[in-house]
C-alpha cells in the first residue's frame, strides 16, 4: 500500500463526500435553471451547498460564488475587480503568495498596473506595518494569502483585514490552503474575497468558490446566462459543488479535533526529522497549518528524493527547481532567504485527516536511508560525513 | 502508465551504474548546471586496447541533482565505458536522451550536463598528460568554464570547491 | 417516474461514465502535477481523456485545453484571441450565438471592440456570403455556432470555414450542441477554435474543451500554475476530464447509430405535434439537430407550459420571457423574425440518447390537452375556436 | 425542496380559482404587462352587502402569460371576492406576493398586472354607473391606458382587440 502524504497537493474525496454526490449524476441530473423538477432539485441542492460553505467561514450563503477552483477563484477576484474599479491601478501582494495570485498580478502589470510584492521573514510572515506602509492612494487591493501552501506558514490577516479596512482598501485573502483547516471569520477578519478549493478538504476537484463581501462589485471572467450573479456564468457543476459543500459541512464538524490530532502528528514528524543531520524545518514551528511540514536537506535534491520516497511507497512533494514546470526553484522558499541550492534540498510533508500515526512512522522509517542514500550519489558527501 | 520519466530513466535513477569515485583518476570532469544548480563530477581511468588506442577503461560519476541529472549522469558513463576518447566525445546529448527512451523537454539540459563533465574530463586528462587538445574540444572547454562559475558558488556554499 | 425531454439543456450521465470516473475520486486520487504515483496515474488518465476527445472531431490531442465547460471554453476563444492579438478589433457573430459567446463580445464592445452582429434566415440559418461581406482588414475573428441549442439549426460551417481560412482570419465555432451529435473534422471544417462541453453528451458538468489549432495563440483566462499549455491554469478536474472523455469515447462509437434513431423520433414527435391547432415547428425542418425539435403555439405562455408538463411528470422547456432570468423573450426566435408574443409560446424537446418512443408518445399524449388548457386560461382563446 | 415558486404559486397554477368570464359583467379590466407581454383580462359582479355598501358579489379572470401571472390572477381573485370595492381598492400588489408565500424578485411584476386589472374592472364599473372616480384611481388609470398601449398590440396579433 502507498502512503499518501501529499494533501497539500490535493486530497483523496470523503468517502461520505462521494456518497452525497452520486445522486447527482445520473439521478438528480438536471440544470439548476431550468423549471421543471429535475432543474429545481439541482437549485435546491446548490443553494444547500451554498449555506454550508457559507457556514464554515460565517459569511452569508448569496456571498458565495462558485467556480471551478481556486485558480478561478484568486484570478476572478484580482482581475475582476481590477476591471470593476479602473481608477485604481495598485495592487499589494507578498512573496509568497501562489502562482494563481502571482500571474494574474504579473499580467496587470503588463497592463499597466503597479504590483508591491512585499517581503516576508525567514518564517514566511508578512509584516502588516509593512503592509500598512505600502498602501497609497491609487491602491486597489491587497491580496495577502491565509496560509502558504509550502511552508505551512499562517499570516496574520486579521490584523492586515483591519489596516486594509480602516484604509478604505480591498482585502483578498487565498485561503485555499486555510479554508476548513483552521477557523475562518471573514467579519472578525475584515475579509472582503476570500478563494477556497474543494479538492484541498477532500471534496472533489474542478470546484471551488469565491467569497465577494455583499455590496462589492466584480466583472465576470466568464460571461454568458449570468449564473451565480452574474459572477460567473456557465451550467453550475451541480454534483461537483454538493460534494464540496459536503466537504466544508463535515470540515465543520470535524475541523478542530482533526487540527489537534494532526498537529501533534506533525510536531512527532518534526522533532524526529531534524535528527537527520545537516536538516532544518522551512516555515514557522509553531504558526503553521496543523498538516503541513517542510525539511531542507543539506547535500541533495528534491525531486529525486521524491522519487525515491515514492519508490518506497510514500508520496510527498518538494519545491526543488527540477520538479516543476519551470527551472527556477520554489520562489516562497527563495523568499525566506534560502539560497538556491538550499532551496533544492526540500521535502514537504502534508498530512489529511485519513492519515496515521503509522504513516508517519513508515515514512521516518525510511527518510534517514533515502536522504543518505542520494546523498551517496553526490559529489558533496564527503563534507558532512 | 505514463509517467513523466521513461522506464528507463527510473530505472537508472534506482539502480545507478558506476556510481562513486576513481581513487587515482586520469582525469576528473567537474561541471555545474547554470540554469538548475544541479553539479556532477565525473572520474575517468585511461587505459590502451589491442589497437593501441586510448581508452576508458573505468569511469564513475558523483551528481548532485535531480532524477534526470542522475539518470543521465548513470546512461553516459554506459555509452563510454570501455570506448576510445575519439568515441567518447562523439557521444552527444542526443544519443544520452535516446538511450534513456526519451526526457521531459524540460529536462533535456541535464544531458547536457553530462556531456559537458565528460568532455571536461577527458580535457583534463589530455592537458594533464600534455597532449593535444582537439580545438572543438578546446571551445567547449571554455564555454563550461564560464557557466561554472555559478556551480562553483553552488559547490562554496556546500562547503566544497570544485577546482 | 419523470421523462425527460429536456438533453438540450443538460444529460443524464451515462452510467458507463459514472462507472469509469468513479476511480479518480477517493483511489486514484493524485493531483496530475504530482511526480510521485498518484500523480503520474492522474496524468496519464488526463492524456487519455484528452486523445479520446481529439478523436472526436479528428484533431491532435495537445489541441485540446480542458476547461469547466462550454461557457468557460467560449470565453476563452474570444477574450483570449482578442487579448493576444490585439491590433485587431472587429468581431463577427450571429444573431442566434449562445450567450457564451454574444455576452463576451457585448463586453469587448464595451473596450473598444466592434462587434458584427449578421442576421439569420427563418429558419436561422447564417449566409455564408453574408460572412464574406463582413470581413474586413481589421477583422479578427468570426465566431458562429455549429448547431443552436434552441432551435436545432445547423449551420453551414464548412463554407464559412473556408472562407475565413481564405481570407485569413479566425473561425471560432461554438460546438456544444453539436459535438458528440453530429460529425465534425476540425480540418476539413477549417475550424481554429472549437467549443465544447461534456454536460451536453451524457458526461459530467463542469468539464469541457477548446480546440485550439496548432500555432494560435490565446491569454488565458485562468493565469497560475502553467496547466494545459498555460492556457488554463487551475489543478485538473481528473475525474470530470475522465468522464468526458468517456463521454467521447462512446458519442465516437455511438454517434450515427443514435442520430440515426432520434432524427426518426423526432419527425414523429414534429409530425403528431403540428396537427394541435395554431402551431408551428421553429428551425430547420431537416437540417436541425437530431434530437431537437422547437415548436410554437399561438395564445400561450412558454413557462406555464413547461410547468404543466412538469406536473404530468414530462420535463422539457422554453425560450419564453417569462422562464428566464430576463423579461426579454429568446433572442434566437425573435432573430428568426416571430413576434414578441409568438416567441411567448414556443416548447423546446430535446431527445437524448436514454429516450425512448414511449417517452415520444407520453408527451402526444398529454401535449394536446395541455395546451387547450392554457388557452382555456387564456383571453384570447375564442379567436381559435 | 426549493422551487423557484412557492407550493401555494404552485397551487394557484395548478388550479386556479375562479378561472373564465362573466356572462354579463358589470365592469371588465383588461390590461397587458408592457415589460414581458403577459395579458390579464378581469371580470366583475357587484353586489350590495347588509350594510348598503358595494361589493365584488363575483370575479374571474382570464389570463394570458406565465406562471407567476396565472397564479397572482387567481390569488387576487381571492383576496377581493365578496369584498367592498373599497377594500378591494386597498389590495396591494405586496399583499398578493404575501398570500403567495413570495415571488420570484424578477416575477414581482405580474402582481402589479393583477392589481391593474382589478383597478381598471373598477373604474370601468364606477364610470359606466356615473360613480364618482377616486382621484387615485383615476391616476391609475391613466398610466395603465399609457402602458397597454404594448398590450393592445399583442391582442391584435393574436387577432382580439383589448377595447
Ligand atoms: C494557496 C493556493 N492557492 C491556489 C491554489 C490553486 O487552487 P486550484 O488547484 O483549486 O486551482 C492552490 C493549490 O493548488 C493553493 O495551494
Ligand atoms: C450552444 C451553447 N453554447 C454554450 C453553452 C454553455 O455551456 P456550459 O453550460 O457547459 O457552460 C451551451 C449550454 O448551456 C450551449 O447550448
Amino acid at each position: 500500500m502507498t502512503i499518501y502524504l501529499d494533501n497539500a497537493a490535493t486530497t483523496a474525496v470523503d468517502p461520505r463526500v462521494l456518497k452525497a454526490m452520486q445522486p447527482y449524476f445520473s439521478k438528480h441530473f438536471g440544470n439548476a435553471s431550468s423549471l421543471h423538477g429535475f432543474g429545481q432539485r439541482a437549485r435546491a441542492a446548490l443553494e444547500d451547498a451554498r449555506e454550508k460553505v457559507a457556514a464554515l467561514i460565517d459569511s452569508k450563503p448569496e456571498e458565495i460564488i462558485f467556480t471551478s477552483g481556486g485558480t478561478e477563484s484568486n484570478n476572478l477576484a484580482i482581475k475582476g475587480l481590477a476591471w470593476a474599479h479602473p481608477n485604481k491601478k495598485h495592487i499589494i501582494i507578498s512573496a509568497i503568495e501562489h502562482h494563481a495570485v502571482m500571474e494574474p498580478c504579473e499580467w496587470l502589470r503588463k497592463h499597466g498596473y503597479d504590483i508591491t510584492v512585499l517581503p516576508v521573514d525567514s518564517y514566511g510572515l508578512v509584516d502588516p506595518k509593512a503592509v500598512e506602509r505600502a498602501i497609497r492612494p491609487d491602491t486597489l487591493m491587497v491580496s495577502i494569502m491565509h496560509a502558504n501552501n509550502e511552508i505551512g506558514t499562517i499570516e496574520p490577516i486579521e490584523r492586515i483585514g483591519a489596516i486594509c479596512r480602516a484604509k478604505d482598501v480591498f482585502f483578498h485573502t487565498d485561503a485555499v490552503q486555510s479554508f476548513g483547516k483552521i477557523p475562518i471569520d471573514v467579519d472578525a477578519m475584515h475579509i472582503d474575497l476570500l478563494s477556497a478549493s474543494s479538492h484541498k478538504i477532500h471534496g472533489p476537484k474542478g470546484v471551488g468558490c469565491l467569497y465577494v463581501r455583499k455590496g462589492i462589485s466584480l466583472v465576470p471572467l466568464a460571461h454568458g446566462g449570468g449564473h451565480e450573479r452574474g459572477l460567473r456564468s456557465g451550467t453550475e457543476n451541480v454534483a461537483g459543488i454538493v460534494g464540496f459543500g459536503e466537504a466544508a459541512a463535515i470540515a465543520k464538524k470535524e475541523m478542530a479535533a482533526d487540527a489537534k490530532r494532526l498537529t501533534a502528528l506533525r510536531d512527532r514528524l518534526i522533532k524526529e526529522t531534524l535528527k537527520i543531520q545537516d536538516s532544518w524545518l522551512n516555515g514557522h514551528p509553531r504558526q503553521r497549518l496543523p498538516g503541513n511540514a517542510n525539511f531542507g536537506f543539506r547535500y541533495i535534491e528534491g525531486e529525486a528524493l521524491v522519487l525515491q520516497l515514492d519508490m518506497h511507497g510514500i508520496a510527498v512533494s518538494t519545491g526543488s527547481a527540477c520538479s516543476s514546470k519551470s527551472l527556477e526553484p520554489s520562489h516562497v522558499l527563495l523568499a525566506l532567504g534560502l539560497r538556491h541550492e538550499e532551496a533544492h534540498g526540500s521535502l514537504r510533508v502534508s498530512l489529511g485527516k485519513f492519515n496515521t500515526r503509522a504513516d508517519i512512522d513508515a515514512l521516518l522509517k525510511v527518510l534517514p536511508q533515502t536522504v543518505e542514500r542520494l546523498r551517496e550519489i553526490s559529489p558533496f558527501k564527503r563534507k558532512y560525513k | 502508465m505514463t509517467h513523466i520519466y521513461t522506464k528507463k530513466v527510473l530505472a537508472h535513477f534506482k539502480h545507478p551504474h558506476n556510481m562513486g569515485r576513481i581513487a587515482k583518476p586520469d582525469g576528473v570532469g567537474r561541471v555545474g548546471n547554470p540554469k538548475c544548480g544541479d553539479v556532477m563530477w565525473l572520474y575517468l581511468k585511461i587505459g590502451k586496447n589491442k589497437q593501441g588506442k586510448e581508452i576508458i577503461k573505468d569511469v564513475k560519476f558523483e551528481t548532485f541533482g535531480c532524477v534526470a541529472a542522475i539518470a543521465t549522469s548513470s546512461m553516459i558513463t554506459d555509452l563510454v565505458k570501455g570506448k576510445t576518447i575519439e568515441y567518447a566525445l562523439g557521444v552527444t546529448k542526443e544519443k544520452i536522451v535516446k538511450g534513456l527512451g526519451g526526457l521531459p523537454p524540460i529536462k533535456i539540459h541535464c544531458s547536457l550536463l553530462a556531456t559537458d563533465a565528460l568532455h571536461e574530463a577527458i580535457y583534463n586528462y589530455l592537458k594533464k598528460q600534455g597532449l593535444r587538445v582537439p580545438a572543438q574540444l578546446a571551445k567547449t572547454h571554455e564555454r563550461i568554464v564560464k557557466e561554472t562559475k555559478v556551480a562553483e558558488r553552488i559547490g562554496e556554499h556546500l562547503g566544497e570547491h570544485l577546482h
